[in-house]
């Protein structure tokens, strides 16, 4: 069970996410539990990456050879973090035009065309 | 630092729900910021100081300023159209 | 050989540039430098193709080639069905350039970068052989597409259809990043080949988990039901160019995704499993749902997005066969439904330029007058039917040509796809009937998105539509396309000369030529499609003239209230789906695979 | 569909999506066990194919780089698309200008900031403007790169819009080379790629010459993309800042008239 745990919370954070979409009552609310879900790759990939008196794969105070945890996963969560912004900066522009023209922000009176 | 890194982790997993529960959203734009610093800090202990730096300045900074940007937006537009309603009574 | 890398990097670069200087430039010369390099782009792809149907060719980035088996940069694998693909949305984009000409008005200064943009990520994620690099265009094309769907701000509805489009693809942007997590820690890889070579033979509960989310990611976007939700929402409401693309390949491109990572990751694994079944359930659940929900609808881009879910449920059904037989047909059938798919928006396009309006019972009659986009408009639509002429049928004949059971949806639902798209022809374009029945989505009205002024039909407008209508009948006779479907469907199956490609001793493969099938069977039951689509159309025109016994079956374009009212443009309601359809194909997953 | 049977609808599912993802958790390596191959590869062999002592900048604008011109593509149509979305339509334009003349009073009371506060925030500008360009430039030696140092350079003006100094803010921020570097900055990254083409190697290629390890000037073309895109991210926040506040600050312009 510890072994796994950092995983367990990722998977927690991703339900996290999940439940907050869906029990939104406000738009910006909505957005930012989409932000939350994101944050649980954050999690995963660290964890996978991390390795146990590993060092910072930064070789300006390390010499070559040393034990590093993986640069790898840290490059991936680089872009990890840039597209969540992205999204939720394009999001973000819809609620709050959504609420310019239609008056609104609730999630329940988006239904401009049910069924 | 694993005992550290393994409470930070649990702090943010209640975190992460208090933030999804949370319906006030001025509440939720402060919770989140906490949230960011919280991240950064858990890249720094587990040694990725790059995306450490790039989520205090994203995670921590720059996102719930948008969210706050959006809102102030949205209250300002609240604001006009209040005062148009008052000029046309 | 020109660098396959340009079809990428050229339209990325021209889209900065035109942004860049956006505001010194007139608007002729965006749209010319556009459709130049959407030409240019169609050309590279095209050239790519020819060669890649021999060939598999390894493209690495940044001259970083592999150290022994392991990948430390990114390669593009130039293989037939991928530069195919890339092509096909190249041409695709073309198209649509040419009809924006005239028809985009408002927003246009960042309309152009957008569309270049997400060309350029539908072509690098048709051809990427390494699996984040999958991701990042899958990102890329959700953004560039969340943007251009939300353009028309004028109107509330375009922001909530986006809102949703947005919503839902980023989760399940973020599932397919969480399997890709999974399969790092199990391999330490990313390049597609390397994952497989070692996981090959590895059969547990990690992989599948792996499976589950890569695939339900891609699902959602080739908006299978459950998934399916945001799909009719985000296409009602996009600009007419933009839809083309939508529907013509990005949700295709979904589908392709799944398969590229199946053929090359999970074949070497769960292949022994009956894994596939699932793929045939889920599709061809969507394929009869979405024909019902399409024969129901009475606005005319929404009857065209959930044609789209039928379809894309048959391409699904098709990947789930996994066959040689079924791949080429599917490869044949995506084609050939881009191409009709595509002519049935554009002449929407000019429907709702021309008349202000798309909704069904609004437009009844007043078609009369437009002969040739009628004639285009029925040619689409008998062309969704798969009838005998059109290169649906040559796919599809291929698809069940090995599993006779599966006509039977093919049958439902083309005939019902079909006769939808007929239905709306004959009320608009030939007036017969009554108006019909109306509904919500019908009422709201969609913003015209050219000018009052203009009310001529440009032949920018036109042509597009019946270049690509043409192209789909044109296509069965290029005997050559259908080998090279054959070679290439059959290459991309093979994970071992994949493998061997991208380590550099890529075999060439002689040309295969397609088996042909039973033409008589398949011309049989092709008219049985057309004969079934016409009947009920002309059923659902005149059943107001026919006895009251015959007239039952009217609740099928009626209301249909519980069912539609499960579209209820709530993202909350849509994210549910969502997870359970997760579940529901995760327990089928485990079920099945262990 | 209620709340409550969508909630219903969602728990069903969560149990399901979450006992997948924890059986696929379950079968995982366990934590802090990495075992590679390929992060030990590339953080064995970055310093000296490179000569970048921040393996992680190595992987993102080298090794890697194809990904990132992908995931700055994503920056660029996000901000094209925030400005597509919230541009000013030409009928509310009109009434927005009607209605500011009829409305001369003050929209908001301000509350007075202390002159402390205020000189204090405008002389930090300058420092956030340096201390981003210190980041971005040094990408290849130190945490730190072109994103990192473009939000932080993005952040310059903010402070002189918390400072009050809103005039200097929207000066800055509506420059039409704001607007000019976002594109310029995402196309700069495409041509680095394209001069490798030029010198006859695969696109992307670091073909500059890689200098000495330690040096600001090594790594050959890290330095110059981590640049590029640190100008490209600043310009791109700065836009995304000045869209939201747009309708604001023309508000206030009107006042000060």
């Amino acid at each position: 069970m510890l072994d796994h745990y950092p995983y367990y919370v990722a998977a927690w954070i991703f339900l996290c996410g999940l439940y907050g979409i869906v029990r939104s009552r406000h738009l910006v609310h909505t957005v930012i539990s989409l932000a939350i879900l994101q944050t649980s790759t954050y999690v995963l990939l660290l964890a996978i990456g991390f390795r146990k008196g590993g060092y910072a794969p930064i070789f300006a105070d390390i010499s070559p050879g040393v034990v590093t945890v993986d640069p790898v996963v840290q490059a991936l969560m680089l872009t990890d973090v840039v597209v969540e912004v992205t999204v939720i900066a394009l999001l973000l522009a819809m609620v709050v035009k959504a609420y310019e023209q239609g008056g609104t922000t609730s999630p329940d009176d988006l239904r401009y065309m049910r069924g | 630092m694993m005992i550290l890194g393994s409470g930070l982790l649990a702090l943010i997993a209640v975190s992460a729900f208090v933030i999804v529960r949370t319906d006030d959203v001025t509440n939720q734009i402060i919770a989140l910021s906490f949230y960011g610093l919280l991240f950064a800090l858990m890249f720094f202990i587990f040694q990725a100081p790059d995306v450490a730096l790039s989520q205090v300045t994203v995670g921590a900074i720059a996102l719930p300023l948008m969210v706050m940007l959006a809102i102030t937006r949205m209250k300002h537009r609240e604001e006009l159209n209040k005062r148009k309603q008052e000029k046309s009574r | 050989m020109l660098s396959p890398a340009l079809f990428v990097a050229v339209p990325l670069t021209v889209a900065a540039m035109v942004a860049a200087v956006r505001d010194l430039l007139p608007r002729w010369i965006t749209d010319l430098v556009a459709i130049l390099t959407a030409a240019f782009n169609f050309v590279i792809a095209g050239l790519w193709t020819l060669h890649a149907i021999h060939q598999t060719q390894v493209y690495w980035f940044g001259n970083w080639f592999p150290r022994g088996h392991m990948a430390v940069g990114i390669g593009f694998v130039m293989d037939g069905l991928g530069c195919g693909l890339a092509s096909l949305a190249s041409l695709l984009t073309l198209l649509a350039l040419i009809f924006s000409w005239k028809y985009v008005e408002s927003g246009q200064r960042h309309y152009h970068p957008l569309m270049l943009v997400f060309m350029a990520a539908m072509c690098g994620f048709s051809v990427t052989g390494d699996i984040f690099n999958l991701f990042v265009f899958f990102e890329l094309m959700s953004t560039a597409g969340f943007a251009l769907c939300g353009m028309k701000t004028r109107e509330p509805a375009p922001l909530a259809g986006a809102f949703n489009f947005a919503v839902t693809n980023t989760i399940a942007a973020f599932m397919v990043l969480t399997g890709i997590a999974l399969l790092y820690s199990a391999t330490g890889a990313l390049n597609l080949a390397q994952m497989g070579l070692l996981l090959a033979g590895r059969h547990d509960r990690l992989v599948l988990a792996a499976l589950v989310f890569i695939t339900t990611g891609f699902l959602v976007k080739a908006a299978t039901v459950p998934f399916h939700f945001w799909l009719p929402d985000a296409h009602a409401v996009s600009p007419t160019p933009v839809c083309v693309l939508f529907s013509g390949l990005m949700v295709e491109l979904g589908l392709f995704g799944a398969m590229r990572v199946y053929a090359t990751v999970f074949q070497g694994c769960v292949a022994t499993t009956h894994l596939h079944w699932i793929f045939v359930a889920f599709g061809g659940f969507s394929a009869l749902w979405g024909a019902m929900m399409c024969f129901a609808e009475h606005h005319l881009k929404r009857l065209l997005a959930f044609s789209t879910v039928s379809h894309t449920g048959l391409m699904t059904l098709a990947f789930g066969l996994w066959s040689k037989d079924a791949l080429t047909g599917l490869f044949i059938y995506l084609t050939a439904h881009a191409l009709v798919k595509s002519g049935l928006f554009f002449t929407s396009g000019v429907v709702l330029h021309r008349f202000r309006t798309i909704s069904e019972p609004a437009l009844f009659g007043r078609g009369k007058g437009l002969k040739w986009t009628g004639l285009v408009w029925f040619l689409g639509g008998l062309g969704l039917t798969a009838a005998p002429g059109f290169s649906l049928e040559m796919g599809e004949t291929m698809v069940t040509s090995h599993a006779h059971w599966a006509e039977a949806i093919f049958i439902l639902a083309g005939a019902l796809t079909g006769a939808a798209v007929l239905r709306v022809g004959l009320r608009v374009f030939v007036g017969m009937g009554d108006r019909g029945p109306s509904d919500r989505s019908a009422e709201v009205d969609e913003m015209p998105e050219t000018s009052e002024a203009e009310k001529r039909i440009n032949w920018s407008l036109f042509t597009p539509g019946l270049l690509c209508i043409g192209g789909s009948i044109a296509l069965t006779f290029w005997d050559r396309f259908m080998d090279a479907a054959w070679s290439s469907s059959m290459r991309f199956m093979d994970f071992r000369s994949y493998a061997l490609a991208v380590y550099g001793h890529a075999v060439p493969l002689a040309m295969l030529a397609a088996p042909h099938e039973d033409e008589k069977l398949a011309m049989a039951l092709a008219c049985l499609r057309v004969v079934l689509a016409v009947s009920i159309a002309l059923w659902a025109v005149l059943h107001l003239k026919l006895p009251r016994t015959l007239r039952w079956p009217s609740f099928l374009e009626g209301s249909m209230r519980p069912v539609r009212q499960l579209q209820s443009g709530h993202p909350g309601d849509y994210v549910a789906w969502l997870t359970l359809g997760v579940a529901v194909f995760g327990a089928a997953a485990f079920w099945l695979g262990l | 569909m209620t709340p409550k049977i969508r909630l219903l609808v969602f728990l069903i599912g969560a149990v399901g999506l979450g006992a997948v993802y924890c059986a696929g958790a379950r079968n995982m390596p366990p934590w802090a066990e990495y075992r590679g191959p390929y992060g030990d590869v590339i953080a064995s062999l970055a310093v000296f194919e490179r000569h970048a002592t921040d393996t992680v900048n190595a992987i993102t604008y080298d090794y890697r780089g194809f990904d990132t011109l992908g995931e700055e593509f994503i920056l660029f149509s996000a901000v094209t698309g925030v400005m597509l979305l919230l541009r000013p339509e030409k009928a509310e334009q009109k009434n927005r200008n009607e209605e500011s003349n009829e409305n001369p009073q003050p929209f908001q009371d301000a509350a007075a900031l202390s002159e402390t506060v205020q000189v204090f925030t405008t002389a930090l500008f300058g420092f956030s403007v340096l201390f981003g360009v210190y980041i971005a430039a040094h990408g290849q030696l130190t945490p730190g790169g072109g994103f990192q140092g473009g939000v932080i350079i993005a952040a310059a003006p903010m402070l002189l819009y918390i400072a009050e100094n809103t005039d200097a803010f929207r000066r800055i921020v509506s420059h039409p080379i704001v607007e000019f570097f976002e594109g310029f900055g995402a196309s700069l990254y495409a041509l680095i790629g394209f001069l490798a083409l030029l010198a006859g190697a695969p696109f992307l290629t670091n073909v500059l010459p890689l200098g000495q390890t330690g040096d600001v000037f090594s790594s050959g073309t890290i330095g110059l993309i981590s640049t590029c895109v640190g100008v490209e991210v600043a310009a791109a926040f700065i836009l995304v800042t000045y869209e939201y506040l747009r309708e604001i600050l023309s508000r206030e312009r009107d006042q000060e008239r």
